[in-house]
């Protein structure tokens, strides 16, 4: 896998980012499909997402006066190359060519740029609206950060090491991490449901408050390619819990021929994403939406705190396991 | 490339124009009759969403914006103003007896006479109010306009005579 | 963070009628708050006076959409005294039995629009589904969902015949076991409680002093009900009870709301069942005699009051209508001091605003400053078109 | 209130305010003059435990404004004070300092009559458009509105 031509391949088109963009959108439609299914509609058809993000793009730029028109461009641009770089190094179909040790620290920072984009929108519009908006995405990112880090840096003290197709490989020959460290799971899933500010914790998108928080001035591209973000962001968080918590794309015994292997791999790979997709999906149709200062009592004193407890687990088991 | 209508980007932004529409529900001044049944339509019965409708909070995300009630002496500069925030390929929708002609308040003494005095309306709902499904019919005929207006190249071709009173001094919003 | 003014225009997603807040918040507090309802304003009561009785009804019921057989019952009902005549049990009853039932969709229609205003879509999507039984009943009895234009003066407009009344019945035992599932969700789901309980606390006697009337007023332990105080139609006959609450806040309101809904599916079963025969309607005069009244209706909303004075004419000399909204706007303003930003649309959302009724009214909350405050109103200057519009007298 | 309180003694206390007459079972109508209308709320506030004030109703009789006050009490009883104002000089002075939701009330009235309200905190136009002209009051007898033209050419006589 080290010739430079397969590399390419293999960013640009398989795992990379043609299919990253179709199965965003599968799994927004997904998404969408679920939630409104379990609220005893309908739902929209397949393509809707698709057509949606088409639409977007033929729509009037209009530029709010006195708005900075080239950073107002360039930001979503920023937010969405950060999210698909992020998705390189979590492993698809078997091990990612471009794994080193430590990427799993690249790709936690990676996902954080997406909020630092909506904040810069938001401020940016000088629109009331929008600015609250921002404050407000700041302010829940400071919330959820911390446990959220804690939850995903466990399994790399307990594999030992820091990239993600280590710890995946790792856990070929242990148990998987889910069952090793069950609070540590919860946490990163809600952890992932406020990065992705879904509605327990859509406070900066309050729709009915704010009007739509710091998105409220784009529109068109920008307005496009900031959902693209958001929807390409739920593809990278699932994967990386996928990959950490549920074993990842590696079966435990290697099939005859490689391609079946590989395609063994990558079916484990859709199966696990959309696992944690439903999971996601179900927590957002049963709860309604949180206030900032609730979230902040909730987020400080529980998810934090039962993260440590698990770090403190982790150390624990780690000192007697090792020393023969 | 033939003409801007026929192109392959430009029939694939058609097409996706026409399976999106978003829609935004703006009340100007009516009985709030027409708004629970705009809101009816996006419930499990008669669910809009499978035909890719959504009901986006600010005129920045909607194409159609969708008039309920008549216009009262207040309401006409903002109801103008939110009209013109909404980014363009954007049609209107006067739902209801209020929106056509003013219905019951026809010529109460705090109210203009219809939706097209302060904008220009492109599909009448009748009915007051009129059912959810025929709501829906409302924007299936919006779509069917912009898809003429798509293979005309914008609306310009079908604007009847400029409305009365609105094209000789277009209001200046002052900013 | 400096005092910023937020202004929740008339054009917002929460809010479903036009109203324009203009909050004055401190970071997240609520400091101080100007509302600006006239945007409904359509002078229905100079138009009331030049409407003889038959006209006037429909426009009545247009004054709000959501309580529009509360208008023009409360109007039919002040009219027929005055002429002193008196209408038939049956249409009484079936009058009764709108009445309840479109308490029942606007009681429906509150709790999803209030699980909405939260972010809890599922209920919003839940309540409504469940409002579309209603709405088929309602439309099988009057032929339209909304308004029904079910009075005339002197009784009831068209008749109930059995297969309408088996059907209303069939469809009140799945009613019933949905709002047994609300009431133990609304105690009990913890995404609810959480941004109900303890949000825009009203106490008895700030609820008397400020005026609030209906589920708002009762949820803070006010026992007043139009319906028990001053009874007509058939709320005498038929064995219902007042559904109050001492919590005072948005969830003790819900409470309420839901309890009422119980209450609403009772009544209309005991009226559906022993619904008397007979007329529907008797002939009335066509001129009323010269005199007043003061009818009250108890409305979804709280208590709607119709002062009506006429001048033997067949026209009304004068029609005051008051809103059980417009009453309720001053309680609303001072329960928002201070609380957070986020929480405004529930409080508001929690007094069930109906702005087309209140077509009146800036009210304007002091918090403890100066009395003299202001409302300048956040529109864009209406120089080119308002004044070309406004009218002048010749 | 330790004894039910009943129409009779409503009758006798407010003897002193004006003529009071029984319309309806339970509503009692008392006709008073402007300047006793403040005490006269005091009195059935204190001592007849009237407690809410349901809304205030104006009705422009000719030559006279006439304002109701209408308030509600525990015992299901309603009183309507009612008091007249001359056309030329309509004013009286604001009783929102003892029913706060008559504050807005008064506005209303202030807006559609023109019936100015002394001590009142914000007396401002409040429901009519900005561009409303300041001395036209819709809701008056005798205020016809412009038979000018219907939008759009129209002639219309407009109610």
């Amino acid at each position: 896998m080290t010739d430079p031509v397969l590399i390419l391949l293999y960013i640009f088109v398989f795992p990379g980012f043609f299919f990253l963009f179709a199965y965003a959108l599968f799994l927004s439609y997904l998404d969408r499909k679920i939630a409104a299914r379990m609220q005893q509609r309908v739902g929209p058809p397949f393509w809707q997402p698709f057509a949606d993000f088409i639409k977007m793009l033929g729509k009037e730029v209009i530029n709010p006066d006195g708005v900075d028109v080239k950073v107002f461009d360039a930001i979503p641009l920023v937010a969405l190359a950060a999210v698909m770089t992020a998705f390189i190094y979590v492993p698809v179909i078997g091990l990612s060519p471009v794994a080193f040790s430590g990427d799993l620290v690249v790709v936690l920072y990676l996902m954080t740029l997406p909020t630092l984009a909506l904040f810069l929108l938001g401020w940016l519009s000088r629109n009331i609206f929008s600015a609250i908006g921002g404050i407000r995405a700041v302010t829940q990112l400071f919330i959820y950060e911390v446990p959220f880090f804690l939850a995903l840096l466990t399994p790399a003290v307990m594999a030992g090491s820091w990239s993600i197709s280590e710890i995946v490989v790792w856990q070929q020959h242990n148990l998987w991490l889910v069952f090793l460290q069950p609070i540590g799971f919860v946490v990163a899933l809600i952890g992932l449901q406020a990065k992705l500010e879904r509605t327990p914790f859509d406070i900066p998108e309050a729709e009915t408050e704010i009007v739509a928080g710091p998105w409220t001035e784009l529109t068109g591209r920008r307005l496009a390619l900031m959902h693209l973000t958001s929807e390409v962001s739920l593809v990278t968080g699932s994967a990386l819990i996928a990959a950490l918590f549920l074993g990842g794309p590696l079966l435990p015994w290697t099939l005859s021929p490689v391609w079946l292997n590989v395609a063994a791999g990558f079916g484990l790979f859709l199966a696990k994403t959309l696992a944690v997709l439903l999971i996601l999906s179900s927590i957002t149709v049963a709860t309604g939406r949180l206030r900032i200062d609730q979230l902040n009592d909730i987020g400080w004193k529980y998810i934090a705190s039962v993260a440590l407890v698990q770090v403190g687990i982790v150390l624990v088991i780690n000192y007697l396991w090792v020393t023969p | 490339m033939a003409g801007p209508g026929t192109g392959i980007s430009q029939r694939l932004v058609n097409w996706a124009r026409i399976k999106s529409p978003w829609i935004t529900v703006y009340n100007s001044g009516g009985c709030n009759a027409c708004d629970i049944e705009i809101i009816a339509c996006l419930m499990p019965r008669f669910d809009v969403e499978r035909f890719g409708i959504l009901v986006k909070g600010s005129p920045r995300h909607a194409d159609i914006l969708i008039i309920t009630g008549h216009v009262t002496l207040k309401q006409a500069s903002r109801l103008r103003r939110v009209w013109e925030q909404m980014p363009e390929p954007k049609y209107v929708i006067a739902v209801g007896a209020c929106g056509a002609s003013g219905g019951v308040f026809h010529g109460l003494y705090h109210m203009m006479d219809c939706v097209e005095s302060a904008l220009p309306v492109d599909v009448y709902v009748a009915g007051c109010p009129p059912r959810p499904d025929e709501i829906i019919n409302a924007v299936v005929t919006c779509l069917d306009l912009l898809r003429e207006d798509a293979s005309h190249g914008g609306k310009e071709w079908r604007q009847k005579k400029p409305v009365t009173g609105m094209a000789e001094k277009s209001p200046t919003v002052e900013s | 963070m400096p005092e910023v003014v937020v202004p929740i225009g008339p054009q917002h997603p929460a809010l479903k009628e036009p109203v324009n807040f203009r909050v004055i918040a401190d970071g997240e507090k609520i400091v101080r708050l100007e509302l600006d309802l006239s945007y409904n304003h359509r002078g229905i009561e100079k138009a009331a006076e030049q409407r003889n009785f038959i006209r006037i009804l429909p426009l009545l019921e247009r004054v709000c959409g959501i309580c529009s057989h509360s208008h023009s019952t409360v109007f039919a009902k002040g009219i027929e005294e005055i002429m002193g005549i008196e209408i038939p049990p049956r249409a009484r009853y079936i009058r009764t039995i709108i009445a309840e039932l479109e308490r029942m969709h606007s009681h429906l229609l509150w709790l999803g629009v209030a699980a909405h205003e939260i972010g809890f879509n599922t209920l919003f999507m839940w309540t409504w589904r469940d409002r579309e039984a209603v709405q088929d009943t309602l439309e099988e009895m009057s032929g339209n969902r909304v308004h029904y234009n079910m009075n005339e003066i002197g009784g009831v407009r068209c008749d109930l015949t059995p297969v309408q009344v088996e059907a209303a019945l069939a469809r009140l035992p799945n009613l019933e076991e949905r709002i047994k599932k609300y009431m133990d969700m609304v105690n009990s789901e913890e995404t609810l409680l959480i941004r109900f309980r303890g949000v825009g606390r009203m106490s008895k006697a700030e609820a008397l002093k400020f005026g609030a009337v209906g589920p708002t007023a009762r949820a803070s332990g006010v026992d007043y009900d139009a319906r028990r105080d001053d009874p007509y139609l058939a709320y005498a006959e038929v064995p219902w009870n007042v559904v109050t609450d001492n919590q005072g806040d948005v969830y003790g309101r819900t409470r309420v709301r839901v309890g009422e809904l119980w209450e609403s599916i009772q009544i209309i079963r005991f009226c559906l069942e022993n619904l008397p025969a007979g007329p529907v309607r008797t002939d009335a005069p066509k001129n009323a005699p010269k005199g007043e009244i003061f009818s009250r209706y108890e409305a979804p909303r709280g208590e709607l009051a119709h002062y009506i004075r006429t001048n033997g004419t067949d026209k009304a000399e004068r029609v005051d209508i008051r809103s059980p909204t417009l009453a309720n706007w001053t309680s609303v303003a001072m329960c928002l001091i201070n609380q957070n930003l986020a929480d405004l649309p529930v409080i508001v959302a929690a007094i069930d605003p109906c702005v087309s009724c209140t077509c009146r009214m800036v009210v304007v909350n002091q918090k403890g400053s100066t009395n003299k405050t202001n409302s300048p109103d956040t529109g864009v200057a209406v120089r080119d078109l308002g004044s070309r519009l406004s009218r002048r007298r010749p | 209130m330790n004894r039910p309180v009943t129409t009779e003694m409503i009758t006798d206390r407010m003897k002193e305010f004006g003529t009071v007459e029984q319309v309806r079972k339970n509503r009692i109508r008392v006709k008073t003059v402007p300047d006793k209308l403040t005490d006269a709320i005091t009195t059935v506030q204190a001592v007849l435990g009237f407690d809410r004030l349901i809304s205030i109703s104006t009705v422009d009789n000719g030559e006279t404004f006439e304002l109701l006050y209408h308030l509600i009490a525990p015992h299901r009883l309603i009183i309507s004070l009612s008091i007249d104002l001359p056309r030329d000089k309509p004013v009286t002075h604001t009783v929102s300092d003892l029913l706060p939701p008559a504050g807005i009330y008064e506005r209303q009235i202030h807006d559609l009559f023109g019936i100015t309200f002394e001590g009142h905190p914000d007396l401002k136009k409040v429901i009519l458009n900005e561009d409303w002209p300041d001395n036209e009051y819709p809701l008056r007898k005798d205020w016809k509105s412009d038979p000018g033209t219907f939008y759009g050419g129209i002639n219309v006589e407009r109610s």
